[in-house]
């Protein structure tokens, strides 16, 4: 099935930001919000809750970090203990630095590629973007039309204080509107 | 409710303002101005293949090197760009942690040219090697040798790891600020090449709400990783020498001694590429005198602590009471190299004291010069501290001259036009500027304002 | 529908490409591996028979293992210790016994009996027989190669006149890196037997690297023999660079 | 051959992916596509094939010589001749080549000693700068015809009485003596002349007069307590170094239980090796060597209660109280005492003959009843030589292993005169001076292709036994001799034969009755003694001494002509280890040099480097050389090193790495150094090596010389030293008096504890601890470890740039430092190599593990794992690590069978340094586990220790208490260098005892 949905186009931030409260205390539901910039306030306004990428990132560098320490007590002390300018075949100190720099590196790329997971970023995806300038200077609220109590109408009395540039309806293909 | 923000970018720009600035240099064919650039800087890097070529051809013999004086100019440049490639991240990371606003007309350059740095510094441990062709033995493989891995215990290994790591965390965080602006790019460019490539950089960035509030908690993340990162990788360069037993070396203040110093030639070399961007580009108004003053402060405290750093080592060697200890340094100012040693301190240390007034800081064409004199003290720093300690170490017997060859010359050249080819090109095809980031920070123009009952329903 | 042909393509290509690897999995080395290398050589020299069916103990001809680092490769003249005298091939001097058995049969039934009693045929098998051994031929072509390196007579086996013996130019199988060295003496006075480094020689028609002769599987050897000893008794077989590199 | 299988693979993939290809001919998209498809199946079975390395085939013996074992070193006894000294010699070869030279341990006189030349005879052979065959006219021939040639000629010469001239250095080989004399003896006029490049002709004249016997005593340093030498370099180059060394080094060796040891003044002009190592030395201008003399003589003489008639002059540089306390010290130890001069004035030798009859030397330190053979230069005849050439009364020249126009340069005329003479001989093993106007030269054998024989001292003789088959159709002199005299012998033969003879009657009670046995003895030994041959007279008639001549003093230089102990007569000239050896006391490499006094440099603002001329009064030689600024030479006098600016030498103008920036070794159309031979004179009846009058004037030119050590002194430049830190106690020094009241004097007090670890040891040595210790007090810094460990080690020459550089690659090097000045001066030596510390710097920094520490307590360097970062070299306190900084040559396949197959040859790039010989530590150990046994002390040797000839280095198993290495480390006097950093070496050196009163070091206080 598809979907039509209601885009209102703003040219401040902060327009956006009072139109998507407004919308959300009349009940309306929002799909999404398009800024060319990371509008602080907005997460919270439209109710997004934190993301979970801490974890993922704490996890792979605890991973870095114990993994490298094993390999390198395996490497000085089990697989062929060597002895070097007669340091202690483990010798801790020694091995912190590059256990330091794996974790780093594994945190960092976990998070990023988990970030490109999560919100299905791929070379070569294929985007329709609603509105040429939404990685400019424009500020897009989508909301979905199909719940019970929608009408255009209303919504756009509701948004034209928050200085509407313009209310546009379009009919997308299910699975959100990219 | 709304903040007052400082007016960090002049002009009274608007975010569509900003996209046009920002992406006229890329969409305009280059000036003479950069071309002549180009052409200086790839005559350089030449210059640099050809040295280098040479000498993997005929040995490291072609370098001025001895028994006693192992690396001079190899691992002095190594410091040094690893140094250069410090405060891209220090500006992007640090700062952003520490929320300085001003930073983001100049980080994404400043991260471009950590990268570069990066790369440019990557390359001496390589090539002074005796046999390169065997570098890939530094990573610990499993092999047929029943099984021989690497000596953890090593700074050199630490090092392969701290500079490749660094590499790609700073190659990451460049990538990742990118996105936005490709996306903008993307969307805005008329050249079907362009738009496609962008296409594909961009990786379907739409700015969706959703995507940038993952966004930010990733690059947050990211700066959290990458400051004790910046840190980590100078003091284990500085482990290179700090663990060795040559007196000059074996030193526990090289640590922080060699951060402050990296942070601050990266600066000084950040001023010197931003202070000729801001003119070709046509770009003052997004870094303007004050983020040049800001910069400023930043490398006047940084001097300070380096000075502090050559104060400290001639302290403790008298107070050390060792003999070999104290000889070192007392060569170092009086002996065969006391020449380097003194450009050193004035540069580094004597002349960014101007920048105490004001009048200096904002003072263009005097920034530029002293950027320059720190870029070449901070380079001397490095090649007092390595030649000095090892020309004359423990048994007299075996104290040796040291003298570059035109080789070793010829690759430190070949190096700065890696530089500024590379940084050249950044310039032309990407957006010098972090749009997305500075479209943020731009001051907000007067709001329509919007009916009572509306703020009575609010309150 | 062009998408598809390529992308079937592509499958064809990748299977044959990983059926071909799979083939060849079997004798998969690392680089500079020479393990299973067989080379052929001037004289078709047999271990298996000499080793194996004559049971000639190794170090009958690589004498020097026991007493240097090299197990040496016997020079010309120890060959001439038997084959000064056994100059034919084994098949044939195996075949010159039957038909001397033969023969001796055959004259064991005409013994004593009057010319005149002797049946046509068993003349006609004496004959035979005398055919056949002349047929057989003496000396074998791989001895003849060695008699001509050493500039020999092959019927007096004296040297010729004014010729002078050259070395016969073996193909090295198992060649050590010059910078590893490897001491035969080291391992025979603790008893590693032959075997263990160069594999059943004594079953090998020609002789083919047994082992990777790589440097973990020397290191590993060494670990065990420090565990478990050699055949009984402890040794310290040490891991020390020195040990093999120097 | 062997990648056929492979390749036939990669081709099947092709070929069966053929038809798949039509089928899907139609688009050109997918026929790319297809075959980026193709591509990826082939280059899969690319990678399933690996290549082969290299066929390589092995050669076997076709008949395998008796006793051979492939790969295993076999020594045969043997006799070096590289000079007239006639050390005893272990000739090691392997797979037979010889490799290695080592002293002969029993040997009476060298004991096991072995000087740089000896040990760089390998080289030397496998040279392919040798002559192969016999020339004529320059044309090379065959030696019928030329023996032919030569006979006939010869012929003509005996019916028409010409003279015949045979000149040859000193020749200790009886065997061809007799066969000298006997082809002499078919001439009517006929002379054997010797020609020792650095002749003692003096002495023998001297002691002609008042011994009535022309002999050269042989002087026994061991039975010497007080030693007092004139210029005498005897650890040096003086008549048998190795010999002197071994013999005085017995005496250096005070011990807690025994603090006694010799004492030893050298008076000298320049800074000779000797002088180094004396206790007391002063400097005299040469010219004043005879009334230095005449003076002690006159202090001695009254001591014996025996007064000289005339008291010589007063005056010269060296006060009376130091001639007095000298003729005290001598005095007191008569009977123990010996006086010892270079000299070339018969007048000076005369009075040195009576100082030492009156000191009782005769018969106790020096023995003339059985002479040394080992000088027999007759300059007098030589003179006449000359003059016969002049005036064209030669008919037939033979030259034997010297060259005679390089040796005697100073007569410009000669080589004319030569080329006069009908029939011109040269023997000469490389186309030297002589040789290329020669009529016709035959090459003689390098000495390990020949047979021979020696009688150094009278009563000792030894034999010289060939150790491969003659590389080239040379032949011994003997043999050439032999067929020219008109009975042919091999020279095995001739030696049987002579010996049977003549040597074989004077065998002692002891010696085998049968002559079989007797020469198998002789042969297996190396040497065996006989009695000496009767010397006619030898009673001490006392000479007339005649008084000193005064001197006029003038601004004029003195010159003094000197031989280097790297390079002690032009016949090694072609011998590039050698060349690339560092003076012992100038650490100077390829080349001669002026060597000028420190105060004469200040005066004439001279530096090392400028090029001087230096000529004669005369007018007539001069010659330009770059300056040394020796200190320790007397002022007013230069000296120049003899043997340099050979013939040919310019060979080396290529050696070692050839790059954009490197300066060629040999400049265009020079040679390596200078002959200075051309300042020999002839005065009263002998050649001399010092000259007066001599003049210096700069060109203003530079050469810079190729050095190994930059810096002197064991002092810091005093301008930037710390309070307290001006001298660094890497070598420490007591003396004699402060030794016996403490052993352990001299040793800084310690501000460092290296007792407590930072971390848990656990690296336990429970095998062996291998540990060598150098006794600085024995050490005279002679060298012969270097050129050892090179031949042992296969370390490259890499040539005057490369040394210029401070890249020479020595894995042994032994430091010189002077410190204090004037007489107080102290001159050290240390040897100095890898110190194989516990916790050595080195080993912690590298990223690959390619230098690690054994169980065994060895800093292993392993050279194929090597990426070549420097940075070990870098963390060396030592800095005894060596770089390849280029691919030093090996591309000459004569030269290298010299190489050592136990020793990888290691390639451009890595690091390298002293592995204690391990190859040797490994051999020794399978050896004794071969036989069941633990490894016995002093069986396994190091190449520097085997031939050391002052026995200074011990080598061994530290953890095994019964050793000597570790006895050596018990020792009070043994101490680490740089001990405060706790690097726990396992080299220890024992501290240097002068016998000396202190002079120097006020109260300085030092770092330690």
């Amino acid at each position: 099935m598809s979907d039509r949905v209601l885009l209102a186009t703003f040219e401040h931030e902060e327009d956006l930001l009072d139109a998507v409260r407004e919308v959300r205390r009349a009940g309306h539901k929002i799909l999404d919000a398009f800024t060319p910039y990371a509008v602080h306030g907005l997460d919270r306004a439209m109710g997004l809750r934190p993301s979970r990428l801490t974890w993922v990132c704490f996890i792979c560098g605890m991973t870095g970090a114990l993994g490298m320490l094993w390999f390198e007590y395996w490497v000085g002390a089990l697989a062929w203990a060597v002895d070097v300018g007669g340091k202690p075949w483990n010798s801790l100190p020694s091995n912190v630095p590059v256990a330091f720099e794996t974790a780093v590196l594994l945190a960092g790329f976990g998070s990023v590629f988990a970030l490109l997971g999560v919100c299905r970023l791929f070379p070569g995806k294929q985007v329709r973007p609603l509105l040429e300038r939404v990685t400019d200077d424009r500020f897009v609220l989508v909301l979905d039309q199909t719940d019970a109590q929608f009408s255009a109408t209303q919504v756009e009395a509701m948004l034209r204080p928050f200085n509407l540039l313009e209310l546009e309806e379009r009919v997308v293909a299910a699975g959100g509107v990219e | 409710m709304a903040t007052l923000r400082p007016t960090l970018i002049t002009g009274g720009k608007v975010p569509a303002d900003v996209t046009r600035d920002v992406c006229a240099p890329m969409e305009r064919s280059p000036t003479a101005l950069w071309w002549g650039a180009f052409l200086l800087a790839s005559t350089a890097l030449i210059v640099g293949v050809v040295a280098v070529t040479y000498q993997i051809a005929m040995g490291i013999g072609t370098w001025g090197l001895n028994r006693t004086v192992g690396w001079a100019f190899d691992i002095t440049n190594f410091v040094f760009w690893v140094g250069i490639g410090h405060a891209g991240t220090l500006i992007s990371a640090v700062l952003f942690l520490f929320r300085q606003k001003w930073r983001t007309s100049v980080n994404r350059s400043a991260e471009a040219m950590t990268l570069i740095a990066v790369v440019c510094a990557g390359l001496f441990p390589v090539i002074h090697m005796g046999r390169p062709w065997l570098a890939f033995w530094m990573a610990p493989y499993p092999n047929t040798r029943g099984s021989l891995w690497v000596n953890f215990k090593s700074p050199l290994l630490w090092d392969v790891f701290g500079i490749s790591t660094y590499l790609l965390i700073s190659a990451v965080f460049w990538y990742v600020g990118l996105l936005p602006d490709l996306a903008t790019i993307r969307d805005r460019s008329k050249s079907p090449w362009r738009r496609r490539v962008a296409g594909i950089l961009s990786l379907g960035w739409n700015g969706s709400a959703r995507t940038w509030s993952r966004y930010e908690t990733v690059y947050m993340l990211l700066a959290g990783l990458a400051t004790p990162l910046v840190f980590s990788v100078h003091s284990i360069v500085s482990m290179d020498f700090a663990t060795a037993v040559i007196p000059g070396w074996h030193t526990t203040i090289f640590p922080p001694y060699f951060v402050a110093g990296a942070i601050f030639s990266g600066l000084a070399m950040v001023l010197t590429l931003m202070i000729i961007g801001r003119k070709t580009m046509q770009l003052e108004n997004y870094i303007t005198v004050g983020h040049i003053e800001s910069m400023c402060k930043l490398m006047l405290s940084m001097g300070c602590i380096v000075g502090l750093a050559y104060g400290t080592e001639f302290f403790i060697a008298a107070f050390s009471g060792n003999p070999y200890e104290q000889f070192v340094f007392l060569n170092r100012a009086l002996g065969p190299f006391s020449w380097a040693y003194w450009t050193m301190v004035s540069c580094n240390v004597l002349v960014p004291q101007l920048l105490w007034f004001r009048f200096f800081r904002r003072n263009i064409a005097v920034v530029f010069v002293i950027s320059i004199f720190v870029n070449i003290g901070m380079w001397f720093e490095r090649f007092v501290i390595i030649v000095t300690s090892l020309h004359r170490d423990f048994l007299p017997s075996s104290w040796a001259d040291y003298a570059p060859t035109s080789i070793e010359i010829a690759t430190l050249a070949g190096s700065f036009g890696l530089f500024f080819t590379c940084f050249l090109l950044f310039c032309r095809f990407f957006p010098v500027i972090a749009m997305a980031e500075v479209k943020g920070v731009l001051e907000k123009p007067r709001r329509a304002p919007k009916q009572d009952s509306e703020q009575g329903d609010a309150a | 529908m062009q998408q598809r042909v390529i992308t079937i393509a592509l499958l064809i290509g990748l299977c044959f490409g990983l059926s071909l690897l799979a083939s060849t999995m079997t004798n998969w080395r690392m680089p500079d591996n020479q393990q299973g290398y067989a080379p052929e050589q001037p004289i078709a020299y047999s271990h298996r028979l000499h080793a194996g069916e004559l049971g000639i103990d190794c170090k009958f001809c690589h004498s020097a293992a026991e007493l240097g680092r090299h197990a040496g490769i016997p020079s010309s003249d120890v060959c001439m210790k038997c084959h000064r005298y056994v100059t034919a091939s084994y098949d044939v001097t195996q075949e010159k016994l039957r038909i001397a058995d033969d023969e001796k049969k055959l004259l064991d039934e005409i013994e004593g009996k009057p010319e005149d009693q002797i049946s046509a045929e068993t003349m006609q098998a004496l004959k035979d027989l005398q055919a056949r051994a002349d047929a057989l031929k003496v000396p074998s072509s791989q001895l003849q190669k060695l008699y001509k390196f050493l500039a020999l007579d092959e019927e007096t086996m004296q040297p010729k006149e004014g010729a002078t013996p050259q070395s016969i130019p073996w193909v090295r199988v198992h060649n050590l890196p010059d910078y590893a060295c490897f001491n035969h003496q080291a391992h025979v006075a603790v008893g590693v037997t032959c075997q263990t480094c160069h594999g059943p020689v004594e079953s090998m028609e020609r002789v083919r690297q047994y082992a990777t002769l790589s440097m973990g599987w020397c290191v590993n050897c060494h670990r065990d023999a420090t565990r478990d000893g050699v055949n009984g008794h402890e040794v310290h077989a040490a891991t020390d660079c020195t040990v093999c590199h120097h | 051959m062997t990648q056929l299988p492979d390749k036939s693979r990669t081709a099947d993939a092709a070929l069966h992916s053929l038809p798949v290809e039509q089928a899907d001919a139609s688009s050109p998209v997918s026929r790319r596509q297809f075959l980026e498809a193709a591509g990826f199946s082939l280059s899969l079975a690319a990678v399933s094939g690996c290549g082969r390395a290299p066929v390589e085939t092995a050669l076997p013996f076709p008949v395998q010589p008796a006793g051979v074992i492939p790969g295993q070193l076999q020594y045969f006894a043997s006799t070096c001749a590289g000079c007239p000294t006639a050390c005893g010699l272990l000739v090691g070869t392997r797979d037979g080549r010889p490799l290695k030279m080592e002293g002969l341990p029993e040997h009476p006189l060298s004991q096991g000693g072995l000087c740089a030349v000896g040990q760089a005879l390998p080289i030397g052979l496998y040279d392919s700068h040798r002559l192969t065959g016999p020339l004529s006219a320059g044309e090379s021939a065959e030696w019928a015809t030329v023996d032919q040639e030569i006979i006939q000629v010869l012929g003509q010469i005996k019916e028409q009485r010409q003279a015949v001239r045979l000149v040859t250095p000193t020749i200790t080989s009886p065997t061809l003596q007799a066969h000298v004399d006997a082809f002499l003896a078919q001439f009517e006029n006929a002379k054997h002349i010797v020609l020792d490049a650095v002749s003692s002709s003096a002495i023998l004249d001297a002691h002609e007069q008042t011994h009535s016997a022309r002999v050269l005593p042989h002087y026994q340093l061991d039975k010497a307590q007080v030693l007092v030498s004139f210029g005498a370099d005897f650890l040096g180059t003086w008549i048998s170094p190795v010999e002197f060394t071994a013999a005085w080094s017995s005496r250096r060796e005070p011990t807690e239980e025994h603090p006694q040891m010799s004492y030893h003044v050298q008076v000298e002009s320049r800074m000779s090796l000797t002088g180094t190592n004396a206790d007391t030395r002063f400097t005299i201008a040469p010219r004043e060597q005879h009334l230095v003399l005449s003076r002690l003589a006159h202090e001695v003489a009254s001591l014996a209660g025996r007064p000289l008639a005339v008291s010589p002059p007063l005056g010269g540089s060296l006060p009376d109280t130091e001639i007095a306390s000298m003729a005290r010290r001598l005095w007191e130890a008569r009977g123990e005492s010996l006086v010892l001069c270079d000299a070339q004035d018969v007048a000076t030798q005369i009075v040195v003959n009576n100082l030492n009859h009156l000191l009782g030397a005769y018969g106790e330190t020096l023995d003339v009843n059985r002479p040394s053979q080992q000088r027999q230069g007759n300059d007098r005849d030589l003179k006449q030589l000359i003059e016969e050439l002049g005036a064209d009364q030669v008919g037939a020249l033979l030259v034997a292993d010297v060259d005679l126009l390089h040796e005697l340069a100073a007569q410009p005329a000669l080589a004319d005169a030569v080329r006069r003479v009908p029939l011109t001989i040269s023997f000469a093993q490389r186309e030297d001076e002589f040789a290329s106007l020669a009529k016709f030269v035959c090459p003689d054998h390098h000495l390990l292709e020949s047979w021979s024989d020696a009688e150094p001292i009278s009563g000792l003789v030894s034999l010289a036994q060939p150790t491969l088959r003659p590389l080239g159709k040379t032949r011994s002199v003997l043999e050439s001799l032999a067929a020219w005299s008109g009975q042919p012998a091999t020279t095995y033969e001739a030696l049987q034969q002579h010996w049977q003879q003549a040597i074989h009657p004077r065998r002692q009670a002891a010696a085998p009755a049968e002559f079989v046995e007797f020469w198998e003895r002789a042969l297996h030994d190396g040497f065996i003694e006989v009695a000496a041959v009767a010397t006619t007279g030898g009673e001490f008639a006392a000479g007339a001494m005649e008084p000193p001549a005064q001197h006029s003093p003038s601004d004029d230089f003195s010159l003094l002509l000197y031989s280097k102990a790297s390079m002690p007569d032009s016949r090694h000239a072609h011998n590039p280890w050698l060349q690339e050896l560092p003076d012992p006391v100038s650490k100077v490499t390829w080349g001669n040099y002026v060597c000028v006094s420190s105060a004469d440099a200040e005066k004439h603002s001279l530096e090392d480097g400028d090029i001087v001329k230096v000529s004669a009064g005369d007018g007539g030689s001069e010659i330009e050389l770059p300056v040394l600024v020796q200190v320790g030479q007397h002022p007013g006098v230069l000296a120049i090193a003899l043997a340099y600016g050979c013939k040919g030498t310019d060979r080396f103008a290529k050696v070692g790495p050839q790059w954009l920036e490197s300066r060629p070794t040999v400049l265009e159309n020079e040679l390596v150094g200078k002959n200075a031979a051309g300042f020999v004179e002839f005065r009263d009846g002998a050649r001399q090596y010092n000259r007066s009058g001599v003049t210096l004037t700069k060109t203003g030119r530079q050469r810079e010389l190729a050095t190994t050590q930059k810096y002197n002194s064991l002092e810091v430049p005093a301008n930037i030293a710390p309070r307290g830190g001006l001298r660094r106690d890497v070598v420490q020094h007591t003396t004699l008096a402060a030794f016996a009241q403490d052993a352990h004097a001299g040793a800084p007090e310690q501000h460092h504890d290296n007792k407590t670890q930072l971390w848990p040891e656990d690296h336990p040595k429970s095998g062996h601890a291998w540990g060598m210790v150098v006794d600085l007090n024995k050490c005279t810094g002679c060298s012969a470890c270097v050129v050892a460990c090179q031949s042992e080690n296969n370390i490259p020459v890499v040539g005057y740039d490369e040394v210029r550089r401070q890249r020479e690659m020595h894995w042994m090097r032994i430091d010189r430092y002077y410190t204090g000045e004037g007489d107080a001066m102290l001159v050290d030596h240390q040897p100095m190599m890898c110190q194989h510390c516990d916790n050595a710097p080195c080993e912690t920094v590298c990223p690959v593990l390619a230098t690690v520490h054994s169980s065994e307590g060895l800093n292993e360097q392993v050279y194929n794992r090597c990426v070549g970062t420097r940075y070990c070299a870098n963390n060396c306190p030592y800095k005894v690590r060596r770089f390849n900084w280029f691919k030093y040559e090996h591309d000459d396949s004569l030269q290298n069978l010299v190489l050592n197959p136990e020793v990888t040859v290691r390639s451009r790039g890595v690091m390298e340094k002293c592995s204690l010989c391990v190859q040797r530590i490994e051999a020794g150990k399978v050896k004794a586990r071969s036989h069941g046994q633990p490894v016995a002390d002093g069986a396994i040797q190091t190449a520097c220790q085997q031939s050391c000839p002052a026995n200074a280095i011990v080598f061994g198993d530290m953890n095994d208490t019964e050793s000597k290495v570790h006895a050596a480390q018990e020792n009070p006097r043994s101490y680490h260098v740089l001990e405060e950093l706790n690097v726990r070496p396992s080299v220890s050196y024992l501290r240097v005892v002068k016998n000396r009163e202190e002079k120097d070091r006020k109260g300085e206080p030092h770092i330690g």
